[in-house]
């Protein structure tokens, strides 16, 4: 990995993200990387293979933009909401497009991530028996315990040709702080060809230094750093601004329709330049509704002699 | 007598379900009230656990997703995603487990998958998540439901979790290390599942529901327990703890 | 698990550790709970089986101590000095009594406490083949890649009976805060069936509260919590005190002789009531050479709306 | 013309081998004085990481174990046991591994377990460690050892860490991820292995060193490379930057 990773997003995405690959934007409804989904649909890629144990709403907007041929996935639903409405209409009316699936439990997908990370050759898990899951997944296979006899269920290794983790800071290298829930921010690093890492804050190695246990990823995986504040709206940050639970109530109505999809999309993705005009279009009243309060951890000594 | 919503009474009849000490894997909406009542009355203790990888969470105020950030601020810790699936779920440690779906048969299976076809759906519902895996590795299964006919089916279209499969028997044969379903909760009744054959059995209805009734909303002929019960109705303290963790009664 | 865990060592001890365990006593290099190994050798413990990556001088003490009848390990050496004595005598001439060994290497070892920490069947690792370690460890075996036909070595889960892992802070219910090297700290706690935590200090549950990611063990995995500074000398804690790496070289010497390592024996371990009283033995120019710098983290906000 | 120990000249020549922006896994003593020199020279951007679990450390003293707090103190990032053996080795993300052992034989195959028997030992050794899973995962093996006949033998009494086996035909059966050893440094010269073969061959000669003399002290048959070099000597650079690291020349 050579240095002078720092760059925009728009550079990132031009240079990593090619048509065709198996992308995974990570983050379990913790930090999803909105910023980098809007850029990836305001380049056009095409044919993208979209895995993410659950889509969420960025994948269902990528979805409605035409960007997807696939999904691989474990929950596809508005957490606390209902519907993917774009998901469900591309499945199932081809609108804008034919999507395949290939699906997974919640341990089976985060299993084939952090499989792909440790790159082992297959992970044995102590579930999708007796499930009509693996019927319809050829990828989910068994082996035979070598010490009971007993089938076991095995899942292969995730490993997408370009991810997105998002974090709170990290240093110019990509040396990044994490907390909050982590979710699959570092298997999916570890696990993944090409790794953009955009931030809220750029700060000096130092500080990454001063709290090594609490560096999630090392610089040595990551092949670009964006500096993106408020990258995640309608997601969350922790310690940053909080989750729009309201624009996930609202996603449910705006996505009734593909036109009143791609209205909003018109706005809000093809009507912007970049994040920072995104965050412009944001009213005060909202800006100020998503800050959270200060609840700072205590710290700890690392000296030594 | 305190007024109360059929939510509400779900709510408290699941509560009481859950004991001291015990570790549960909470969802949101009614199991994450249910878990949170029962740590204010009967179970302080209560450790609860989210599948976000939050352990021990102190909410203030009602989560909207289990990744809610209200959920992390002073919690007791967290992990990863495949930590959590992995040390408490397949690890063995989470007591009781909330599920819901779409369809739910009499052996306690669930769908949270499909209705209709697999590959040409009707409709195509959210999926597994970590359904599939809690039913698997949980010791008690609690399933909390609308009491409908197209909710209760003799067969699922589409096993997402596993409940008893076709019977006891064969679900011994599957070596799952969960204990399987433990209590259906409706708005009409409390159904558990017979020792021998883990068939869904009626054991409790709630004031004013009769059997007819429950039957009504069953589409197959439904086993009943030996001695039929009926359900507690909430008291005073319980529907006062509930509405001060709900306010806006959600 | 139930409440009131906190107790004192000679309790917790004489409670959960019991002859003929199997024990896990936690920490590579760092925070080696050696208080905990001195009152186990004070309560004459026999039988135990000793499993441990690294036995390190602990170890060694306690087989020469006569508690020991197996180890099961991946490197027997004193890290940066050369062997551990006591080990070899009773290994090689059967003083003070003969013992059985089971051997890994370090992936395999730390690979099957993980494997019994989260409950698998058994793990698939890439080490193994070509070595001379399967065919005498009957342990280590193969099963064949269900995704290429390759023939794959597998390790089983370790669950020991009684693990002591020891802790910079925790709250009266065993809720740890770790940093620095953690090791198999975490993997120990929740491979084994009797968990034992003893820490530097015991803080208000809100001090944890205040940093959840920071916490490593949480206290539904523990069931006694002992208050125990300076614990683990000689080996260290990050923040509290170093490695006395001076002791570590001249164990070398004590072990030279059975003899010479049971008059050392008799005046650190059998010579002293608890862990207050040897470190009361130790010299005030040895502590305060042992004392740390001070390299504080910086905080971070967990703060939501 | 500088004057330098043979530790000194091993530590330069292992250093050489490094290159910037590879990472490299550090044990103590010798490697680890090899990997901060060449980070000090030619390798501004290496990548240190140890076996316990500490990547990118900055220590200020010289750490007499691996997982040494000084390795800590504003380390880049710290992961588990575990995580190290499984995200970094398994990951093949390992660039650079260094090996020590009390006998190597003709294709680099090390043992560090036993002399003699494994169930009634001459002398029983450490183990394995970390090194059968480095072996068997880094994309090159660079072992440092004192040229003695004791510990160059034709054949191995146990083979802890797999180098090229019996010749690399069996070795490439055995689908290792890791590249196999790559280089052996002593006190006489610098060993590399055939492409063909795997077999052992010396590359080049230190300053002042006989191809009889490492003869002498190897009992097989070496095999010699088609250009036998000599060692360039330490320069004044290289040795004043190793003496700044290591002022009590350990």
């Amino acid at each position: 990995m050579e240095a002078g990773k720092l760059t925009t997003m728009k550079e990132a995405v031009s240079r990593f993200v090619k048509d065709g690959d198996t992308v995974y934007l990570a983050g379990f409804t913790h930090m999803i990387p909105f910023a980098a989904g809007h850029e990836i649909m305001r380049q056009k890629r095409k044919d993208l293979t979209l895995a993410r144990a659950t889509p969420d709403i960025v994948y269902d907007q990528m979805i409605a933009a035409g960007c997807c041929k696939k999904v691989v996935f474990s929950y596809a639903g508005n957490p606390g909401v209902g519907s993917l409405r774009c998901f469900r209409r591309a499945f199932e009316k081809g609108l804008p497009n034919r999507i395949e699936i290939e699906e997974y439990s919640h341990f089976g997908m985060s299993g084939r991530l952090f499989a792909g990370a440790t790159n082992m050759p297959f992970l044995p898990i102590r579930t999708n028996t007796g499930s009509d899951l693996p019927p319809q997944n050829p990828n989910i296979r068994t082996v035979k315990d070598p010490y009971t006899g007993d089938e076991i269920s095995v899942v292969p290794p995730l490993k997408p040709d370009v991810a997105v983790v998002h974090v709170q800071r990290c240093d110019a290298n990509g040396n990044s702080h994490v907390w909050g829930i982590i979710g699959e921010q570092k298997d999916t690093a570890f696990a993944s060809k090409k790794v953009i890492v955009t931030a809220e804050e750029i700060v000096d190695e130092s500080l990454i230094r001063s709290d090594p246990n609490r560096t999630l990823i090392p610089d040595f995986v990551v092949h670009a750093v964006v500096h993106e504040p408020w990258a995640c709206h309608p997601s969350y940050v922790q310690g940053y601004y909080d989750r729009d639970n309201d624009f996930y109530m609202e996603w449910d109505e705006i996505t009734k329709e593909h036109e009143s999809t791609m209205r909003w999309m018109d706005e809000w993705v093809f009507g912007v330049e970049d994040r920072q005009q995104y965050v412009k279009k944001m009213t005060t009243e909202k800006i100020l509704k998503l800050l959270p309060k200060a609840a700072y951890s205590s710290p700890v000594n690392y000296g030594s002699v | 007598m305190v007024d109360y919503s059929s939510s509400e009474l779900m709510v408290v009849v699941a509560a009481r379900e859950l004991k001291d000490y015990e570790s549960v894997l909470v969802g949101v909406g009614i199991p994450n009230l249910a878990a949170n009542l029962a740590k204010k009355l009967q179970a302080p203790h209560l450790n609860m656990v989210y599948e976000s990888g939050a352990v021990g969470s102190n909410p203030t105020r009602m989560p909207l997703s289990i990744g809610d950030p209200c959920l992390v601020t002073g919690a007791k810790s967290i992990c990863s995603m495949y930590e959590q699936f992995a040390y408490y779920l397949q690890g063995g440690r989470i007591d009781v487990g909330f599920l819901g779906g779409a369809q739910i048969d009499k052996y306690g299976n669930i769908n949270s998958t499909v209705i209709g076809g697999y590959k040409a759906p009707k409709v195509r519902l959210p999926g597994s998540g970590g359904a599939c895996d809690i039913a698997s590795n949980v010791k008690k299964i609690i399933v909390i439901t609308p009491h409908e006919k197209r909710r209760f089916v003799e067969k699922v279209d589409f096993l997402t979790s596993p409940g008893f499969i076709e019977g006891k028997d064969k679900w011994r044969l599957l070596k799952l290390q969960g204990g399987g379903p433990y209590a259906v909760i409706t708005n009409l009744g409390t159904l558990k599942f017979d020792d021998a054959t883990g068939e869904m059995t009626v054991v409790s209805l709630h004031p004013g529901v009769t059997m007819e009734k429950v039957q009504e909303n069953t589409p197959w002929k439904l086993k009943v327990a030996d001695k039929l019960e009926q359900t507690q109705a909430p008291s005073e303290r319980e529907i006062m703890a509930l509405r001060a963790l709900d306010p806006d009664r959600t």
